[in-house]
């Protein structure tokens, strides 16, 4: 029953999510004003029919702006996590596995990038790359990467005291096919879900980086760097900080939601 | 004759937070073909370490393992897996959750396939082969253990070292396993090593048992003997716990 | 006991000495020269011969190992060097900047924690009820919203549309309230869904049932099961400090608070990197010494959690 | 007969939104020791939650009546004040009666102010020593978690006989323990029940344990009782398959 539920929830959620990504991707299809195109005589401009959801301070369309910043903010979400989950999963199940020197320098590195606060570290680092939004992905990664290895390597450890991996040992099994077939495929549930519930965090950051001015080089659409452009003269054209706001507390509530659904679901 | 397996004064420390604990002191045992032997104790007697050392699973700080009068001590798993198969406790975690009992039976064939002789030894442990297209999840924990002891013969390896094998378990179920290990054992094909904190059950499967406590052999020899007459006090207390759980009735 | 501290000490040393390192090695390796920032931020022609010279004088033309060994000496001795921007000694500036954000984000957080407390408690007692639905759509909304949105937001509605507030905060009380709720409302939506979790998890367990059966009244077991949850409540807090802290670089930027999160925002700009190193090894060394506070307490509030 | 302490009516009983429980009918005499035998899924520890008022557990259907007065009757308030003092409940779990990380002399005045009486350790003192716990000012300062099962188990019995209830439930209260802890914890309860008077209802998944211990037997399998009866009846002539099956599986001490 609650499996079901859960179920549902996840189906529901995951088509928004899709959908989500689909009108970014296609933004072309759904935005038909250029992002980067700016009109002088048009600066300003509350919503109407031609600019949806009005223009900025250059007469660009918000409507654009947002459905393209979208596409930068995830597009680099997804591919961060993406990243993080498969350098650290890899790692991780390494460590885990065959313990060891491998494990014990992985954990100290561990310990370091975790005795340090995420957000400070990104800043910093982000700060002093200053190359746009491969910067503040790198100083983000430097970190996420190493919670998907601890887990990964906790859960390795503990299926390595499963009996059907020591049954295996007994089959005579190699090192590559026990990992493959039956670590792998067992640890992947759990790490993804981890990596679901990561991609909220991670938009939250990376669009706090781009508002701090950390993230993506102006003139390219984001929905940081856009709320925190047209914070300057929200009195006037308040939907220019508006559109891209809800745009981002959309998104991230629906990806924060598919994570939780996920969890349900896997502790139903 | 050689004994088929044997063990000569073995000794295991653990290191832990508050100093060294011993596991094992100065343990031995031999076990023929053919043979079913015992080993009881309470939690923290050492059992479950001996077994896992006898499996290769961890190496003793001293001390000496046979096969076939062949040295084996300090071999691995992978190399003991040929001549001796570990039944764990808990059943269904002996089986991969996403793969179908089949593929996971066919998995300790070391190479070789042969569907008949999985479908054989099925049918030793009196289960269906309808059920080998299941996983886990699907099966009873009765129906599980029968199936990790046939995948035990299947793997071709004579002898068993069987973990607590019937504790998770209920007592229908365990009645099914025992049924399933006397049988085996009346064909002579099987020796075994059956650890288990309950005397009763023991006594109904083994030639010999071995009492152990605190990581020490207190006792060793013929069931009937020990029961009748044992020598220990500690295996006394024992055999007085279980005639209390025993059922009280003149009929049966 | 003792003997454990201090290995742990040690290893804290260490990681912030690694840590340091790494940090410095990452400004020596980055592009942008602080010499010249600071050069042209002067409206001084830059030739060649005038930026040997100031690099030189700020000694950037040393070797790597050097430069690091002697700012590492410096910290040691409480010396932070001196900023590139207008030569004044960073120590000082650090320091004032910690005072002013160590208000902001001691207000925040204590709030958060009252607050979240308080839900958490309601939330688990209740589950499923009517007040838990509402307290957890407030917690997954709020913990779903970016903290500088959350800043905007009520700069918009409360200092433009509503005129309650100054937009520019100034120190006193007025000033700080709006920095401090932007800060303390996603913190308060996380405290909430992990302090529930634990509340909840203390009262599926097995002494719970124990005491109910015997017939202990409510309000025992309630302090049974706040007792029991203190220890990973200090957990989770300590390991929010850290996201209390990247969100407080944010939120100072947008209300100008003075804090060591605006300092450093204007350090990056410049290039300033003595007081971007300061920042690092000084809410390093915070969050460091919290993280492990919080694990001694934790193993003397529930002796069971090994230290 | 006027001696039912317990009165149980087609009790339907759903854990979890599952019906667990289909149709119980069970009665519990003043004095007696009833063992509910049953393999794990038969509803046996549903049974005992049932009456203790678990939050977990939702009653569809059918009455519980102690001392002929409807269970459910009761405010959550008088019932708190009935559980303990009237009806005890003892679980597997031997560290489940005490927060493990407080100490149990906390506990016990807890536990006494709960029902408005002092504590009164002399009283305490003697039930230790039945139990064949001897430092009683050592026990009472230390922390479950410091105690080995068998241990807290005691305590954890002691706790329960000290505010002298008439009606124990034990829940599998021997199945975490060691054999040889096991049959003198059994054996010290049974000389606590006949001190205090008590009835007890213990259930048990094991048969030899309650052909040992009790006077009836009710035998539950797949959310019903299916037989019940005198243990010498059940034993020598069960009437049931079931019961049949669980007789002949259970393993007794035999030389081969």
């Amino acid at each position: 029953m609650k499996k079901r539920i859960a179920k549902i929830k996840i189906i529901f959620v995951s088509i928004l999510a899709l959908l989500l990504i689909f009108v970014t991707c296609f933004a072309g299809l759904f935005a038909h004003n250029d992002p980067y195109a700016t009109n002088a005589l048009a600066i300003r401009t509350a919503p109407c029919l031609q600019y949806p959801f009005g223009t900025d301070n250059l007469g660009r369309c918000v409507f654009a702006r947002v459905l393209y910043g979208g596409r930068t903010t995830i597009a680099a979400t997804f591919l961060l996590v993406f990243i993080s989950f498969v350098i650290g999963t890899v790692v991780g199940m390494i460590a885990g596995y065959f313990g060891g020197l491998a494990d014990r320098l992985l954990m100290r590195f561990a310990d370091i990038t975790l005795a340090f606060p995420q957000m400070v570290v990104a800043i910093a680092v982000a700060g002093i790359l200053g190359t746009g939004m491969t910067g503040a992905m790198i100083s983000l990664g430097i970190t996420m990467w190493v919670s998907f290895a601890r887990l990964s390597r906790s859960h390795t450890l503990s299926l390595k005291n499963e009996g059907y991996i020591q049954t295996a040992f007994f089959a005579g099994k190699s090192d590559l096919y026990i990992i493959m077939i039956h670590i792998f495929p067992n640890l992947l549930a759990p790490v993804f879900t981890n990596a679901l519930t990561q991609i909220g965090t991670t938009m939250i950051g990376l669009s706090g980086l781009s508002f701090l001015g950390l993230g993506v080089i102006p003139p390219k659409a984001e929905w940081g760097s856009m709320i925190s452009e047209a914070r300057a003269y929200i009195q006037i054209a308040p939907w220019a900080v508006f559109y891209p706001a809800l745009a981002t507390i959309v998104t991230i509530i629906v990806f924060n939601y598919l994570g939780d659904a996920v969890m349900d679901y896997r502790e139903a | 004759m050689e004994h088929i397996l044997e063990g000569k004064e073995l000794n295991k420390r653990f290191a832990s937070e508050k100093g060294d604990t011993t596991a094992l002191t100065d343990v031995s045992f031999y076990l023929d073909k053919g043979e079913v032997l015992g080993i009881v104790g309470e939690s923290g007697s050492g059992k479950s370490t001996l077994l896992k050392v006898v499996s290769g699973m961890i190496t003793p700080d001293s001390g000496d393992l046979f096969h076939d009068g062949k040295k084996y001590t300090g071999q691995k798993p992978r190399k003991t897996g040929e001549f001796l198969q570990v039944i764990f406790q808990d059943a269904k975690s002996s089986f991969d959750p996403r793969m179908p009992m089949e593929r996971s039976i066919a998995e300790a064939g070391r190479g070789r396939a042969d569907r008949a002789l999985i479908l054989e030894h099925i049918k030793k442990v009196g289960l269906d082969e309808e059920l080998l297209s299941r996983k886990p999840s699907q099966l009873s924990g009765g129906q599980c253990q029968r199936m990790s002891i046939a995948r035990a013969f299947y793997s071709g390896a004579g002898i068993l070292l069987c973990d607590e094998i019937t504790s998770a378990l209920d007592v229908s179920s365990q009645a099914q396993v025992v049924k399933v290990m006397k049988n085996l054992k009346n064909d002579g094909k099987m020796s075994a090593l059956f650890v288990s904190h309950d005397i009763a059950l023991v006594s109904m499967i083994c030639n010999r048992i071995m009492v152990m406590k605190d990581g020490r052999c207190v006792e060793q020899g013929e069931i009937g003997k020990i029961i009748s007459d044992p020598q220990h006090e500690y295996t006394r207390k024992l055999i007085e716990s279980a005639r209390k759980q025993e059922i009280v009735n003149e009929v049966y | 006991m003792i003997k454990k501290l201090i290995k742990r000490i040690a290893g804290l040393i260490f990681i912030l000495v690694i840590l340091s390192f790494l940090v410095f090695l990452l400004m020596y390796l980055a592009p942008g020269d602080p010499a010249e920032k600071r050069l042209t931020s002067q409206g001084v022609a830059v030739t060649k011969q005038v930026l040997d010279a100031e690099r030189e004088r700020l000694g950037l033309l040393k070797p790597f190992l050097v430069r690091y060994a002697e700012w590492l000496f410096g910290v040691v001795r409480g010396d932070f060097g001196v900023s590139f921007k207008d030569d004044m000694p960073v120590a000082p500036k650090l320091l004032q900047g910690l005072k002013n954000t160590s208000i902001l984000a001691l207000s925040s957080l204590i709030i958060s924690i009252v607050i979240s407390f308080t839900l958490g408690i309601v939330s688990a007692e209740k589950k499923n009820g009517i007040a838990d639905h509402i307290i957890r759509v407030f917690s997954f909304v709020s913990n779903s919203l970016p903290n500088f949105l959350i800043a905007v937001l009520l700069m918009y509605f409360l200092c433009i549309r509503l005129s309650l507030f100054p937009v520019i905060a100034k120190g006193d009380f007025q000033g700080l309230f709006m920095p401090v709720i932007s800060l303390a409302i996603p913190m308060t939506g996380r405290f909430v869904r992990q302090m529930r979790a634990e509340f909840m998890a203390q009262l599926s367990e097995d002494y719970v049932t124990g005491m109910r059966g015997r017939g202990v009244k409510r309000r025992f077991i309630l302090f049974n099961v706040i007792r029991n949850s203190l220890g990973h409540i200090f957990t989770i807090v300590a390991l929010q400090i850290g996201t209390l802290m990247g969100g407080s670089v944010v939120i100072e930027s947008i209300f100008r608070w003075p804090g060591i999160g605006k300092l450093v925002m204007d350090s990056i700009t410049a290039r300033d990197y003595p007081v971007i190193m300061g920042f690092v090894v000084i809410m390093g060394t915070i969050y460091v010494l919290i993280n492990q506070l919080s694990d001694v307490l934790c193993h003397k509030l529930d002796p069971r959690t090994r230290l | 007969m006027g001696n039912k302490i317990l009165e149980i009516k087609n009790l339907h009983v759903a854990y979890e939104e599952k019906e667990v429980l289909t149709g119980i009918d069970l009665d519990v005499i003043k004095g007696e020791v009833l063992c509910i035998v049953g393999e794990s899924g038969s509803g046996k520890s549903t049974l005992i939650r049932t009456v203790i008022k678990d939050k977990a557990v939702k009653l569809i259907d059918g009455s519980i009546l102690y001392f002929g007065q409807e269970i459910s009757s009761f405010r959550e308030r008088d019932y708190q004040k009935l559980l303990g003092t009237e009806i005890g409940f003892i679980q597997q779990n031997p560290w489940g009666a005490f927060n493990p990380i407080r100490t149990i002399e906390a506990q016990f005045k807890e536990t006494a102010r709960s029902h408005g009486i002092s504590f009164d350790r002399e009283k305490l003192k003697d039930i230790m020593d039945t139990l064949g716990l001897k430092d009683t000012s050592k026990i009472l300062k230390s922390c479950p978690y410091e105690l080995s099962g068998g241990m807290s188990q005691r305590i954890a019995i002691a706790a329960s006989f000290y505010l002298n209830p008439k009606l124990l439930f034990c829940d599998e209260i021997t199945s975490a323990l060691d054999v040889s802890t096991a049959i003198s914890v059994c054996e010290e309860l049974c000389r606590l029940k006949n001190n205090m008077m008590t009835t007890i209802v213990m259930v048990t998944h094991n048969l030899g344990m309650a052909s040992n211990l009790a006077d009836r037997i009710a035998i539950m399998y797949k959310g019903e009782v299916v037989e019940e009866g005198k243990t010498e009846e059940i034993l020598r002539n069960p009437q049931h398959e079931y019961t049949k099956r669980l007789l002949r599986d259970v393993p007794g001490l035999k030389a081969v």
